[in-house]
């Protein structure tokens, strides 16, 4: 019989954890980053997860929604999550008192392989929203500097009010580990940027990339995608080099519910980082 | 002295309606019930209808007493077609309209009507002094509703009821368990009578009244009947109804008027108590003495004692025919199969507010060719507005804010279910 | 695998036997035509001659709308208080309806197991009973006709008895309970059994070929014939909820009056419902009717073969039987395969 | 928290709306403990009609022009204006289209004396204003009420099924009347949150809750006329509760 036999000794894996919310930095608006601390009831067991992973978020008496952990595992003890407002759950979260109480589950997803990065240089393409993900990365990789080659993060938003992590952005252009290419779409007369403006595809002209030892990341907009992904493929990129994150609506992160399926993979047990290749060969893709 | 009164919005009533008093030289010149619920001319838009889309539409006209408005338009078809249903079902008929006596007498009593006598603007208010009361208050209501929900489907706009029968007949349990709560639901009845008995009735508003209700063969106090009875001695055949709901258009009011020989008549429960309260039993039939309406009374105010004796009625028929169909025993009965036919019927119900009448005639196919609905709180406007009347010239010297209050209180006490009124009706004009 | 034989005269007291081991659920007429299952007290409420209930065994264990935990806001999540360790026995059911079990049981196990579903699962015994087809039914194209293991006992009929096979430890159990009632298998019943099989084999008469179907889905991504379906499907839901492998599901919260606590829910979903693959800032990637009723295909007869190595589609006929537009998976697979050899 | 100014409305229509509030007999006291109801007209005197409010919950058509000066006062009064019920979301009964124009049916209902009296075509609240949230039903489901108020506690909207009856009649396991019966149903376009009453009591649903988004109501009359339905009772049954659905538009495309 293929019942599980062991039924008593599952987790059930749809209870969320208790957590608490310790800090609230506001990025942009309808942005926040939220530092939050997991509790185990079961102590011992730490939070651990691989950039590229996202939770589940539980605000009590509205529902449960995925966010993509913004922080580095580098950094012990908190996640932090980088929300868009845009719904019932994310609304909610919006209006949580300091140091409220949420639930969490996770982390779920593949994550980035980074094992397989090391060794290599590392493109990380970021657009609006897409900065959640990959920030993770970022600074995954400068933690642990040596074992990658170049990293190189290009990251385009709309104006300057709209730049997510702005001032921890700008700080890296000093850095030399790391090359940092922020970009505009549309200069705003009003507003003081002295970097580079244009979409994010003409930073493409800044860097000098050899596609046989690069893995690129690519996160952000539909629409952004398919420009990326052309400029990547021009520059002679395997399509099983560059990595993407998909979203997906998702009811369970476990793959169960069915939502996040496309074709034959589910995006919170397969993904949500694929592989172009991946990708190509899913229907419903770019 | 004042010149004119108007009052804007009656509250606590169905509906929307007002009141404009004229007063000229001393006298009331004018006194109107205005009604401006806009009409929503439920009858012409129904022709054309299959038969069995005429009940869900007309039903519609009123919330509170929807399964009346089911029950009184099934008969109709029923009448039209010639079709006879089942004891059975009638008796199940008859418990869905019992159900709605009781959430109907029980929402005006304890949230419309009682804080009234007490000053209190609402239940609510009243609840924060005597919450126990006002507990029993919904609890007597939610009873009415439990049976309108187990025999009709739903509290409001029962979708159980069709011609010839039910989808669903209860189960014997269910029954069982109906009955159970109606013995509680009967112990709470008996202390309203306390409660009502209690309440100072005012005398500003009494006037000669005419009184119409059903009147049926049967032994018992019923809410069903053949016959129209009246005060004045007359009898009428339902099927005559034209007789005394002579409708006539008034310009203040989006509802159509009734007279009788040119003289307004009330019915509802007051009427239905003086006319048949002969009949009662029990519980009901001590209550009756005790609230004083065993004499003939002219004041209307006196419809609250009425209905917390139906309260009771209500409540003892259900269980004596919840009783008759534990015995008998209750069939799983599927709608009576009929041959459709061009025909005209008449059927008629005691709502809570009154007689109910449904009217319609229907072509071979069973398509509806002419509807004619004729509701209580339209048949007891032109009788509201001549009590209005007399409470004016009786408190003529009052301050403006308390003859305001005085006259709404006229007004609630007929529970006038505005949308009912407004529904409606089809008049010919030669 | 044991094999042994009831004689038919025998069921009745069987049946009084199984109530030892659970709350019996069995097959029972609901109206003029239709069959549930539901609990029943002996064998004269079991309909025995069935083709297809309208909902399949799914129901008992992943509910149509399932409490997952209570919460509060001061106390955070708790579990439901767990149900009392309610055993159940469930009587004649079909092959395709095991098959499809064993599918739920696949999707519910994995790296993350659905403790609800499987809550449920492990305290039903199941008896297998064999079918009448009727036209819809293409189960034998699908290979779920037949049934080798997902049971505990299953009776064939062979004229005067039932063939039992015993499938796991618990259905012993339930025959030695009632040991006197059975009898050895002999020359004849064999015999029977053989003929009754070939003749039930021939009973199956609607088919679709299911070699190489993934390849011709694939090929057929873009055909007509996914816009002609497209305008008939109402996205009503009901071929998802009637479907013995579906088991989409969505999750919501509903708060108490107090707005303080409440519980996590989860209830049936349908991939053809038009907010299924919605996200959020309005970006929808199934927003055509016919991509939907696209992926509801695509997912049981290719996307699932990728996965786990076959469909996960029974053939039960439930979807076809049911839905109001009358749209047919049969009809779909013959017509992408013509289409195909042109 | 302070607790939310609320004020309970009825245009045009039959009360079923605001009764379901009165007839939540258990909750009731909770419910009105939980919001300061500045105006219930229905069940409350003491009425204030010139505050602002957080919420108000409008019951009803708009038939005449004193429903809409009504309708825009409380949409200028209201943070969240709500729609309960059928004929507020969706037109209703009133609504309903049949070949007498507005104007002949006061006639032939007032004759003469009609004139007096000013009527419009009726329409639902979304025709004149924005709605924040619509509860539908004829009735609403008392489910749903609740459970909208317990969200806008909250803070959040309620997130109601957008799915049909259908739906939830299968997972009650209803026969089916329109396939096994023949029976004209509504339930493939109409949508859920009554757990499909009719069906339950072998009734067809006749769409009391207006349709799905997206309803297909194309393929519901081709279904319907395989059954052997004339386009008459179709049309009838399709045009009852809802002002929008024109099958006679739908039929031509
Ligand atoms: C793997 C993964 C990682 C993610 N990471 C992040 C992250 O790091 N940060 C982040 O902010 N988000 C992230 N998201 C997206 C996030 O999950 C959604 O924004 C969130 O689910 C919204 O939940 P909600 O309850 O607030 O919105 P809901 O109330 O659920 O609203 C969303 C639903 O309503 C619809 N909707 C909402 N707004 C609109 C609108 N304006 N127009 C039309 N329809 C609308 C949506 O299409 C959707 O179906 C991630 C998603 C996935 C799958
Ligand atoms: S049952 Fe038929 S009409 Fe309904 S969603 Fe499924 S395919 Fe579409
Ligand atoms: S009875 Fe009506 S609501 Fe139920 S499944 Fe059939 S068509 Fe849908
Ligand atoms: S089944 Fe249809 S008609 Fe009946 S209550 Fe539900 S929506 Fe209304």
């Amino acid at each position: 019989m293929s019942k599980h036999e062991n039924c008593s000794d599952c987790q059930n894996p749809y209870t969320p954890h208790p957590a608490r919310i310790i800090r609230i930095l506001p990025q942009i608006p309808d942005h926040q980053l939220f530092q939050i601390h997991i509790r185990f009831e079961d102590q011992g067991k730490v939070f651990t997860y691989r950039p590229g992973q996202f939770v589940m978020l539980s605000v009590i008496g509205v529902g449960e929604a995925p966010f993509s952990i913004s922080s580095s595992p580098t950094h012990e003890g908190i996640i932090e999550l980088c929300v868009r407002r845009i719904g019932h759950v994310t609304d909610a979260l919006f209006r949580l008192p300091p140091k409220a109480m949420v639930g969490i589950r996770g982390p779920y997803g593949n994550g980035f392989p980074v094992e397989k990065l090391e060794g290599n240089n590392l493109l990380l393409v970021a657009g609006g929203l897409g900065m959640a993900p990959l920030r993770s990365l970022l600074w995954y990789t400068l933690d642990n500097r040596s074992k990658f080659k170049d990293v190189i993060l290009m990251y385009g938003a709309k104006n300057p009010g709209d730049m997510l992590f702005k001032y921890e952005l700008l700080s890296l252009l000093d850095r030399t580990d790391v090359k940092c290419l922020l970009t505009i779409d549309k200069k705003d007369e009003s507003a003081i940027w002295k970097a580079h403006v244009g979409v994010v595809t003409t930073l493409f002209d800044f860097v000098d990339i050899d596609p046989n030892d690069t893995y690129a990341a690519v996160c952000g907009p539909e629409v952004m995608f398919k420009f990326v992904l052309d400029e990547l493929l021009k520059r002679n990129f395997a399509k099983d080099r560059i990595l993407m994150s998909l979203e997906r609506n998702m009811h369970c992160g476990v793959g169960k519910c069915g939502h996040c399926m496309i074709g034959y993979k589910y995006t919170c047990l397969d993904g949500p980082i694929f592989t172009y290749w991946d990708a190509i060969n899913l229907p419903e893709m770019v | 002295m004042h010149n004119s009164i108007v009052i804007d919005h009656i509250c606590r009533v169905e509906g929307h309606g007002g009141i404009t008093v004229g007063i000229k030289d001393g006298r009331v010149s004018e006194v109107n019930m205005d009604i401006f619920e806009g009409p929503r001319f439920f009858e012409p838009l129904v022709v054309g209808r299959a038969y069995d889309e005429v009940s869900p539409i007309l039903m519609r006209i009123c919330a509170i007493c929807s399964g009346t408005h089911t029950v009184a338009s099934l008969r109709a078809v029923e009448s039209a077609f010639g079709v006879t249903v089942s004891r059975q079902t009638h008796l199940l008929r008859d418990l869905l309209v019992q159900g709605g006596n009781i959430q109907s007498h029980a929402l005006h009593l304890f949230c419309l009507s009682i804080p009234d006598f007490l000053n209190y603007p609402s239940a609510i208010a009243l609840a924060s002094d005597h919450a126990q009361e006002v507990k029993m208050g919904l609890e007597l209501k939610k009873l009415g509703n439990t049976i309108q929900e187990a025999i009709g489907g739903r509290a409001i706009h029962p979708v159980n009821a069709t011609v010839g029968g039910f989808g669903r007949v209860p189960t014997r349990d269910m029954l069982f368990d109906l009955k159970e709560q109606l013995k509680r639901g009967l112990e709470q009845s008996l202390t309203t009578v306390d409660l009502v008995s209690g309440l100072q009735i005012p005398d500003f508003c009494v006037s000669p009244n005419i009184y119409a209700a059903l009147s049926s063969n049967e032994h018992g106090y019923s809410l069903f009947g053949d016959k129209i009875a009246l005060s004045t001695g007359d009898t009428k055949d339902i099927e005559a109804y034209k007789e005394i709901c002579n409708e006539q258009v008034v310009s203040h009011s989006h509802a159509k008027q009734s007279w009788f020989k040119s003289k307004p008549f009330a019915v509802g429960a007051m009427a239905r108590i003086i006319l048949n309260g002969q009949k009662l039993s029990g519980e009901a039939k001590k209550a009756k003495v005790r609230l004083g309406l065993d004499a003939v009374s002219d004041n209307m105010l006196y419809n609250n004692a009425a209905q917390a004796i139906e309260l009771i009625y209500s409540i003892e028929r259900a269980i004596e025919i919840i009783d008759e169909l534990l015995e008998v025993g209750i069939r799983e009965e599927k709608p009576l199969k009929f041959r459709v036919q061009a025909g005209t019927g008449i059927g008629a119900v005691e709502a809570p507010r009154g007689t109910l009448y449904h009217s319609y005639s229907f072509d071979e196919a069973g398509r509806l060719i002419e509807a004619d609905v004729i509701t209580p709180t339209a048949q007891n406007l032109a009788n509201i507005e001549k009590d209005l009347r007399v409470a004016v010239e009786n408190l003529m010297d009052e301050p403006k804010e308390l003859l305001s209050s005085k006259l709404e209180m006229v007004v609630r006490a007929y529970d006038p279910c505005i949308s009912c009124a407004v529904h409606l009706i089809e008049v010919n004009f030669e | 695998m044991k094999i042994i034989t009831l004689p038919k005269e025998n069921l009745t007291e069987f049946i009084g036997y199984l109530h030892a081991f659970g709350e019996i659920h069995a097959p029972t007429k609901r109206g003029d035509k239709s069959v549930v299952f539901a609990p029943v007290s002996d064998l004269s409420e079991i309909e025995l001659n069935y083709t297809r209930t309208i909902l399949p065994l799914k129901k008992y264990f992943f509910k149509p709308v399932d409490v997952m935990f209570n919460f509060y806001a001061d106390k955070g999540y708790e579990a439901p208080t767990e149900e009392a360790d309610k055993k159940y026995v469930i009587f004649g059911v079909h092959p395709c309806d095991i098959h499809g079990l064993k599918i739920l049981d696949l999707v519910s196990n994995g790296r993350y197991v659905d403790t609800y579903y499987f809550a449920g699962r492990n305290k039903a015994a199941i008896i297998g009973l064999d079918c009448i087809p009727d036209d819809l039914c293409f189960c034998r194209s699908i290979g779920t006709d037949f049934v080798d293991a997902g049971f505990d006992l299953f009776l064939s009929d062979i004229d005067n008895s039932y063939l039992v096979r015993v499938g796991t430890s618990l259905g012993d159990d339930m025959v030695k309970a009632a040991d006197t009632l059975f009898h050895e298998v002999n020359k004849e019943d064999r015999e029977a059994y053989k003929r009754k099989s070939i003749e039930r084999r021939k009973s199956f008469r609607t088919e679709i070929q299911l070699q190489d179907l993934p390849e011709i889905i694939d090929l057929e991504y873009e055909n007509e014939v996914w816009h002609e379906v497209g305008e008939k499907c109402l996205s009503c839901g009901t071929c998802s909820m009637v479907c013995p492998t579906c088991y989409c599901y969505a999750v919501f919260d509903e708060l108490n009056l107090d707005a303080s606590s409440g519980q996590r829910k989860r209830r049936w979903d349908s991939c053809l419902f038009k907010d299924y693959a919605l996200v959020a800032g309005g970006h929808n990637f199934r927003a055509e009717r016919s991509s939907r009723v696209k992926n509801r295909f695509f997912h049981k007869q290719r996307g699932f073969v990728t996965q786990y190595g076959r469909p996960s589609c029974v053939g039960c006929g439930r979807c076809k039987a049911y839905c109001p537009a009358g749209i047919d998976i049969v009809e779909i697979v013959n017509k992408l395969r013509s289409q195909t050899r042109v | 928290m302070s607790k939310p100014k609320v004020g309970i409305y009825g245009l045009t229509g039959c009360a079923g709306d605001q009764l379901v509030i009165l007839n939540c007999e258990d909750e009731l006291l909770n419910i009105v403990g939980a919001l300061d109801i500045k105006s219930f007209s229905m069940a409350v005197s003491e009425s204030d009609d010139d505050c602002l409010l957080d919420i108000v919950f409008v019951e009803g058509t708009v038939v005449q022009p004193r429903d809409e000066e009504m309708l825009q006062n409380l949409r200028e009064r209201a943070k969240l204006l709500i729609a309960i019920g059928t004929c507020a979301v969706w037109g209703g009964l009133p609504a309903m289209k049949n070949e007498f124009s507005q104007e002949e049916i006061k006639k032939k209902v007032y004759g003469p004396a009609g004139d007096i009296f000013k009527t419009t075509a009726p329409q639902p609240l979304s025709s004149f204003v924005k709605v924040d949230l619509s509860i539908s039903g004829c009735p609403i489901e008392k489910e749903q009420l609740l459970q909208a108020v317990a969200s806008l506690l909250h803070g959040d909207l309620p997130r109601l099924p957008g799915y049909a009856v259908c739906t939830e009649c299968k997972m009650s396991e209803y026969t089916c009347l329109l396939v096994e019966k023949g029976q004209l149903c509504l339930g493939p376009i109409t949508v859920a949150g009554c757990k499909a009453r009719c069906p339950g009591y072998g009734q067809p649903c006749i769409g009391c809750r207006g349709p799905v988004e997206e309803a297909n109501v194309s393929s519901e009359i081709e279904v319907l006329k395989e059954k052997g339905f004339t386009w008459v009772d179709i049309q009838n049954r399709l045009r009852t509760f809802v002002a929008s659905i024109d099958p006679l538009q739908i039929e031509s495309v």
